[in-house]
């Protein structure tokens, strides 16, 4: 992963406010007590996903790591949490236990922890993607966040299009629903604006875990003239053993899905949370228990493309993929119509 | 809809449809053995789990996918054992061992992949084989003649198993294991080991059937890989009334209906793809209904058996 | 004389039901050297898994609340067994089940507690009886056998569901929001179900589910249509010589087992989630099978079963919480413990064989 | 291990077989206590005794079916001890089971060939093995088509496969568990030619039967159980049937019944050209009609296999009617479901009754209830009465003398002849209008049997118009008014039982006509 030595911007929306605030925050947040920061986190797959699940667990090791180890940051998990009522009975359980932060890594358990957190005042809770912090519940320990998968979907589009010789491209989703839809619809956008002859096409499996169909959609993507393929969930891991034995380039999301095929992938919107844990924490050490919502963009360095170093990428592209990087960041390009005229 | 009934789609379903009904295939066929002799194992899908991880990891680590080929059908027929000395030994009631066997091969794939691997990696699988002329037929080569081995094989399974439930006399002591076992016990067949070895044959086909995903389909490992394709497995070798052949009808149809639907998608073609993803299922159903002959099960196929009793 | 005779008959027939617990152990013992590889105590580990599921009040509630849906759906697996049908369409039975009781309680937001609540309940056991009476009548009709139908129907029940929570059943704040969550709006409040204990989870549920288990008992022992059912599972032949329609048990026996799984679905909606999620099912469709079989296929014996078994979902996750193991490790002492149990069953069925031909 | 002899005549290896001291338990029975029994090369012994007596529990020890609690077993005055038939096979013990042990789904061939070796090693050889089965089939008279699927066969042609197939087999010593049951008379005949030859050629037969005349044509020594226990073992010399009979009941049983004279009612069963598809395709039966009265017993006499079975499961309304018309107690009941049939006042004691006319699994109680279990008395308002089923099934059991531990034992517990009285008790009990009876009495010992026939002629005496199937010929004539005799599927002439001789029969039942046969035998058919 990548974790950004200088001060992380975030931006944080408040819902009441409207307006989105950039505020600076430091680093390393000041552990005062002796005793380590508790943090919990409830997920629905496996901190071995390559997905979205290992994004937000990486991302905790990360900032243990740099606060100093198990004795300053505790991390405990749950994993395999896609029944909504465990995983539900899995953050009260935290939340009993006296756990500082319980993150509920799944915008389905929103509606549950809606119904803890008022149960447990002293304990802050996040839950992402969503923006919504149930303020309007007069809720306060309650953190939201949210990735703009769109954004990274779009500059991997344009990337996609540049380096893709038959213009066609093929798109594996799980379902069409949430933050899978957001990328793709980016990825679509990207891609035409940067050919617009280019054709996308998409399919998705009804699944999160059926990488054996995934498998077989990559395949028919790939059969019907794509040479770039993208996806999301934890099943894509199909679709790329089928782009690598295909000679086709796979895009990943979420993770950083270099380390699967290393001469396939050509680079991956990365989720780096560790900004994100990071003003959480600082935030309740700093008495604000939740009520706060963040981002990930390229603006605020939650969104990074992280290259595949083994893969000659050229440089025309990469010049195409930075512009549509600043594009987005300067606001010129609206990830999910194109540049805004 | 018109641009679905093109020679490259159509053969581009063929190729898919084939590849795609391999896994089914070892594993049906597998299944239709140890249910034709009275056994039905509701756990394949952990056994698939357990070939799928060992195949990978053995092949990965050894460099050799023969020897990850090997490892999976050994640990398939370990899985396979178990089963028979749970559910002929013991007696035990067979579709709750199955869904014991099922959680315990996705319990231990899983954990010995985390502890292995930690994430998913990817290796070379089985490469395709192009074979020599038919291989360079227009359309027809690349959908049939340009498949790795293990799908060949799998085909190759198919005259194979109905040879031997046919015409050996272990195929008949197999057939009448299932269909009354008492008889045949009078007769100095041995009902448990025909049933040992049905079983862990099975099991041995089902640790193929996860191999040829993890190190000749897909290539990689992941938990849980096979989602369910056990259960379908085992549904398959009813569709296929206990006989090779129609095992062979059924896992082409649900793949090629599979293939189909993936088609309709890429081809943007306007219909929820949560109905696309449906069809396989829903056509599954309707073929046993409607069109395919339909046989009886084995008259023992989930009995005990009980010397004597009668 | 006699009642001590009967008394001594009920103490072993106690004992056997039990035996196979003594399994249980044994499994753990296997899968305490697997903690051991992950460098856990195992006796920290079980003490959790115990006190997770049994050791408070929370965790004792929990227990309950998951022994729900897995009894409900295990009645229908025992009636439809008895039937001489195996139903492995339980969970998407259950799915169908949620979300027709969903889709009324959605659909009627204002009518009264005493309409609305039992109408939900209905419209799930229909709808969970239509999934099952599916396969039920494409067996008795067609003779398409119910393993390969009841297999299908779990998946289109999926996408099914998945299709509904995009589409027509989706919460409109999550469209409003743009946050997409395929999940549906909250139910009215008029068919929360009641809670037993306040701060639990613990709903009256329950005791639907423990009425239900008496009545099917009584069902399937003490009735006309119970005695067919039974008699069409154990031999058709004569279910037919003896006047008894045996095609129409057996759909009938795959559509109450329907109906059941439909009643646990909406159960989970009313008693747990409150609104249609994704992933509701969570294979009590399959555990329910277990705990029906654990419980000898009798409504009364899933009780104890469905509570064991939910207590090892419960106390699991409590021990992978605790312990910090990979939830795939509860997976695997999870399935031991189900084969060990099933393999201990010969040793109670050969000392009742004996005790018989000595006495 | 299962070698194939090349012929009967072959080497004998198996001299004398001998059993001491055999004890055998069940839940709840002391099945053999402490039998002795032995049988030696060239000899055939017959075992004797009433239903439940031990018989097929001792047969099954010896076959390494069942492992005994005490005893041992000799052979050649050796001790052997079988752990499965394998073992016994490999000793050269071959058996002829009671239930047939057949597999419906296979072949003819198939099921002969079934644990053979094959000469062609791990592949099968069923066309060698179907010339050589076509050779004994051939000398010992036993037709069957070997390439029908058993389930096709009906029940004397399935006997005549269990025979095949042990004669294929050639066995040293041969266990015949009622081999006859199913035979009609010329079969049995025949039949009993090839046991004389086996024996002349050395091997040893142990023959069970319930038919006291058979014992005394055939065996060389009678051995009787009763109760588990030896009652004695004679030589066959000057031995009577009552003789006989008293050994295994332990008291005088009448051979002979007294038949009042007939109360001729009102029709019935009406049946018109009534054509029945069998499990073959073709028709089985073939426009048959005819009249049944209420206060006689039809017989329906002909040899197993000729439409029978068909015929009987289309009037119960079990197997659908192609053709014709049926009409009980003046109702079409033509194409109606078995319960419409019941309902019309119907009882039927189907020919495969352990298989269709019980629920083994149930208790003897539940079986009572099989057919009313939806009718008051025994449910009111679809709940069970059990208070009431309990007692009425006391009162059967002790009637019908049904030996049972308890009314809550299941009945697959019980001795095969103790289930067919009660199933037997129960379609009488039921006081049918019309009473099918398929072989009433097969398998069922000689006091069973004399019981059984006095109830179906009390059953007659008021009012019941009852059809008995049978290939027994003394049974049918000693108990019908009237006898039809079919002959593939159709009726070949209905005759007056009391004036028509055996041997007219016989030919009828080879399809001759009445009308051909000479004047003075033929009685007029009403
Ligand atoms: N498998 C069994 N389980 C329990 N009891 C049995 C079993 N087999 C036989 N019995 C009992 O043992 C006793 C002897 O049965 P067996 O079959 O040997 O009698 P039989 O002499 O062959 O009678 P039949 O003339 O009816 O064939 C009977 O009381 C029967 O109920
Ligand atoms: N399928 C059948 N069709 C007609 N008659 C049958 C059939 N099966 C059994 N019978 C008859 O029923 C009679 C009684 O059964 P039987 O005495 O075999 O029971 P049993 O020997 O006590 O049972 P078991 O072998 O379990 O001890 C047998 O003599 C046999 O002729
Ligand atoms: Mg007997
Ligand atoms: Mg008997």
């Amino acid at each position: 992963g990548s974790t950004p030595e200088q001060p992380v911007e975030i931006e944080v929306t408040r819902i009441v406010a409207g307006t989105p605030e950039v505020i600076m925050i430091t680093p390393t947040p000041e552990v005062v007590e002796a005793k380590p920061f508790r943090v919990a986190i409830v997920m629905p797959s496996s901190i071995t996903d390559a997905a979205f699940s290992q994004s937000m667990y990486e991302g905790l090791l990360a900032v243990q790591e740099e606060m100093g180890g198990p004795e300053k940051m505790e991390i405990a998990y749950s994993e395999g949490m896609f029944n909504v009522p465990d995983a539900a009975s899995a953050v009260r359980d935290y939340a009993s236990q006296g756990f500082d932060l319980v993150i509920a890594h799944g915008s389905q358990y929103g509606s549950s922890l809606q119904q803890i957190a008022p149960e447990f005042p002293e304990t802050s809770f996040a839950w992402g993607t969503s923006l919504d912090t149930f303020q309007a519940d007069g809720i306060t320990n309650v953190f939201a966040y949210q990735a703009e998968a769109q954004e990274g979907g779009y500059a991997l589009g344009v990337l996609a299009a540049f380096m893709s010789k038959s213009g066609i491209m093929g798109v594996c989703g799980p379902v069409e629903a949430g933050d899978a839809k957001l990328y793709v619809d980016g990825f679509v956008t990207g891609a035409t604006v940067q050919n617009p002859n280019a054709t996308v096409q998409k399919t998705y499996t009804g699944s999160f875990s059926d990488v054996a169909l995934m498998a077989s959609a990559a395949e028919t993507h790939i059969q019907a003239g794509a040479d770039m393929l993208t996806g999301s969930s934890q099943s894509v891991v199909g679709a790329i053993g089928i782009a690598k034995d295909n000679g086709a380039y796979w895009f990943g999301t979420q993770w950083d899905q270099t380390a699967l095929a290393p001469e396939t992938v050509v680079a991956s919107q990365v989720y780096d949370w560790t900004g994100v844990i990071k003003d959480m924490i600082a935030s309740r050490q700093a008495g604000v228990l939740g009520n706060k919502s963040y981002t990930l963009t390229f603006k605020n360095g939650g969104l990074v493309i992280q290259y595949n170093p083994g893969i000659d990428v050229p440089a025309d592209a990469k010049a195409a993929v930075d512009a549509a990087i600043a594009g987005i960041m300067d606001g010129t390009i609206d990830p999910l119509k194109g540049p805004v005229q | 809809m018109a641009e679905l009934f093109t020679l490259p789609v159509l053969f581009g379903i063929i190729y898919s449809g084939i590849r795609l009904a391999t896994p089914y295939l070892y594993a049906s066929i597998g299944e239709s053995f140890s249910q034709a002799s009275g056994v039905l194992n509701l756990g394949v899908d952990g056994i698939m789990l357990m070939g799928a991880y060992t195949g990978f990891y053995v092949g990965m680590t050894s460099g050799s996918l023969w020897l990850g080929l090997l490892a999976a059908a050994i640990t398939g027929l370990l899985m396979g054992l178990l089963m028979a000395v749970i559910s002929v030994t013991l007696k035990a009631e067979q579709g709750i061992s199955g869904i014991g066997l099922q959680l315990f091969g996705l319990g231990l794939s899983t954990l010995l992949f985390k502890l292995t691997m930690g994430g998913a990696i990817s290796i070379s699988g089985f490469p395709p084989v192009r074979i020599p002329l038919l291989g360079n037929i227009p359309y027809i080569g690349e959908a049939f003649f340009n498949h790795n081995l293990l799908v060949y094989f799998a085909y190759l399974l198919v005259p194979i198993a109905n040879f031997v439930l046919n015409k050996t006399t272990l195929g008949l002591k197999i057939r009448a294991a299932g269909q009354n076992p008492q008889a045949a016990d009078t007769l100095g067949v041995n009902i448990t080991l025909i049933r040992y070895l049905t079983v862990s044959m099975g099991g041995l086909m089902a640790g193929i059937a996860g191999a040829s995903l993890s190190i000749a389909l897909i290539n990689l490992f992941q938990e849980n890989i096979t989602s369910g394709m056990g259960f379908i497995a085992v549904a398959l070798v009813y569709f296929g009334g206990w006989k090779p052949t129609g095992v062979l009808l059924g896992s082409l149809l649900f793949s090629f209906v599979n293939a189909f639907q993936l088609w309709i998608q890429v081809k943007g073609i306007n219909i929820p793809s949560d109905f696309a993803v449906m069809m396989p299922y829903v056509l599954t159903i309707f073929a046993l209904a409607f069109a395919v002959k339909r046989v009886s099960a084995p008259a023992a196929l989930t009995k005990i058996f009980e010397r004597g009793e009668n | 004389m006699q009642e001590k005779h009967n008394a001594k008959e009920l103490l072993n027939k106690t004992f056997d039901a039990l035996l196979p617990l003594l399994a249980v152990p044994l499994a753990l013992i296997i899968g305490a050297l697997l903690l051991l590889i992950f460098k856990v105590n195992p006796l920290t580990a079980y003490w959790s898994l115990l006190q997770g599921a049994f050791g408070s009040v929370s965790g004792l509630t929990q227990t309950i609340v998951k022994a729900t849906p897995l009894l409900l759906v295990g009645l229908g697996v025992c009636i439809a067994f008895r039937g001489g049908i195996i139903n492995i369409g339980g969970e998407g039975q259950l799915i169908v089940g949620a979300l027709a009781a969903t889709a009324i309680a959605v659909g009627f937001p204002n009518l009264p507690r005493m309409i609305i609540l039992p109408l939900t309940f209905l419209g799930a056991i229909l709808a969970g009886g239509v999934w099952g009476g599916i396969p039920g009548i494409l067996k008795s009709r067609l003779g398409v056998n119910e393993i390969l139908s009841t297999v299908m129907m779990n998946a289109i029940a999926l996408q099914l569901s998945n299709y509904l929570l995009r589409g027509p059943l989706i919460d409109p704040a999550e469209i409003e929001r743009g946050t997409q969550i395929a999940q549906s709006a909250l139910l009215p409040k008029a068919v929360w179900l009641t809670k037993l204990v306040p701060q639990t989870l613990l709903h009256s549920g329950a005791i639907i589910a423990l009425v239900m288990a008496v009545l099917v008992y009584i069902f399937l022992w003490r009735t006309s249509i119970g005695y067919r059912i039974r008699a069409v599972g154990l031999n058709p032949d004569a279910a037919k010589y003896a006047g008894i329609p045996v095609q129409f048990y057996q759909a009938l026996s795959l559509m109450l087992g329907g109906a059941f799984a439909g009643l646990a679905g909406a159960v989970e909606v009313t008693g747990v989630s409150h609104r249609m999620l994704e992933g509701l099912s969570a294979g009590y469709g399959f555990s329910g099978i277990v705990a029906a079989l654990f419980g000898k296929l009798h409504p009364l014996g899933s009780i104890p079963a469905s509570i064991l078994f939910g207590g090892f979902l419960v106390g699991g996750r409590s021990m992978q919480r605790a312990v910090q193991v990979p939830s795939a490790l509860i997976d695997t002492i999870l399935g031991l413990t189900v084969l060990f149990v099933v393999s201990a069953d010969i040793w109670s069925s050969y000392r009742a064989r004996r005790r018989l031909s000595n006495g | 291990m299962t070698e194939t002899k090349p012929s009967l005549l072959d080497q004998i290896h198996l001299q004398e077989m001998r059993m001491e001291g055999i004890v055998k338990k069940f839940p709840g029975v002391l099945a053999n206590d402490h039998v002795d029994f032995d049988v030696h090369s060239g000899e055939i012994h017959a075992l004797l005794g009433e239903n439940g007596a031990g018989k097929s529990t001792l047969m099954r020890q010896l076959y390494g079916l069942y492992r005994p609690n005490e005893g041992r077993i000799y052979i050649n005055d050796k001790e052997v001890s079988f752990h499965s038939p394998q073992d016994a096979i490999a000793a050269g013990i071959g058996m002829i089971h009671q239930h047939f042990m057949l597999v419906p789904s296979l072949t003819v061939v198939e099921n002969v060939a079934l644990g053979l070796k094959s000469s062609r090693g791990p592949l099968l050889d069923l066309d060698v093995v179907e010339k050589r089965l076509m050779e004994i089939s051939d000398k010992y008279r036993l037709k069957v088509d070997p390439r029908s699927y058993v389930w096709q066969l009906a029940v004397g042609e399935q006997q005549r496969v269990e025979i095949l197939k042990a004669l294929y087999r050639g066995a040293d010593l041969l266990i015949l568990d009622e081999p006859t049951a199913v035979l009609t008379p010329q079969e049995v005949d025949e039949f009993f030619g090839t046991l004389k030859q086996m024996a002349n050629d050395g091997h040893a037969l142990i023959f069970i039967t319930h038919k006291l005349h058979e014992v005394i044509a055939i065996s060389n020594r009678i051995t009787v159980l009763r109760d588990g226990r030896v009652v004695g073992t004679l030589n066959n010399d000057g031995v009577t049937k009552t003789e006989l009979a008293q050994m295994m009941v332990g008291r005088p049983v009448i051979l002979q019944y007294n038949k009042n004279p007939q109360k001729p009612g009102d029709a019935r069963l009406v049946v018109e050209n009534l054509s029945v598809a069998g499990d073959r395709g073709s028709d089985a039966v073939k426009g048959v009609s005819f009249e049944l009265f209420s206060g006689e017993i039809l017989g329906l006499a002909g040899v197993s296999g000729n439409g029978q079975r068909d015929l009987a499961e289309a009037l119960a309304g079990l197997r659908p009617v192609r053709e014709g018309k049926i009409l009980l107690n003046g109702k079409d009941v033509t194409h109606t479901s078995p319960n419409h049939h019941i309902t019309a006042g119907q009882s039927y004691i189907p020919e495969e009754r352990m298989k269709e006319g019980a629920i083994k699994d149930f208790s003897v109680a539940d079986n009572i209830i099989l057919q009313d279990h939806n009718r008051p008395p025994y449910s009111r308002g679809s709940f069970l009465d059990f208070k009431l089923i309990d007692e009425r099934t006391t009162e059967l059991v002790n009637q019908y003398n049904v030996k049972t531990p308890s009314n809550k034992t299941p009945l697959k517990n019980l001795s095969g002849g103790n289930i067919q009285k009660l199933i037997l008790a129960r379609e009488l009990s039921r006081k049918p209008a019309v009473l099918i009876a398929s072989q009433p009495t097969r398998g069922v010992d000689v006091g069973a049997s004399e019981y059984i026939h006095q109830c179906l002629l009390e059953q007659r005496d008021s009012g019941t118009a009852t059809m008995l199937i049978s290939e027994d010929l003394d049974e049918i004539r000693a108990l019908s008014d009237r006898i039809a005799v079919i002959y593939e599927g159709k009726i070949v002439g209905i005759v007056d039982a009391a004036t028509t001789s055996v041997e007219d029969l016989g030919l009828m039942m080879a399809g001759v006509l009445p009308e051909t046969l000479e004047k003075q035998t033929v009685a007029p058919a009403d």
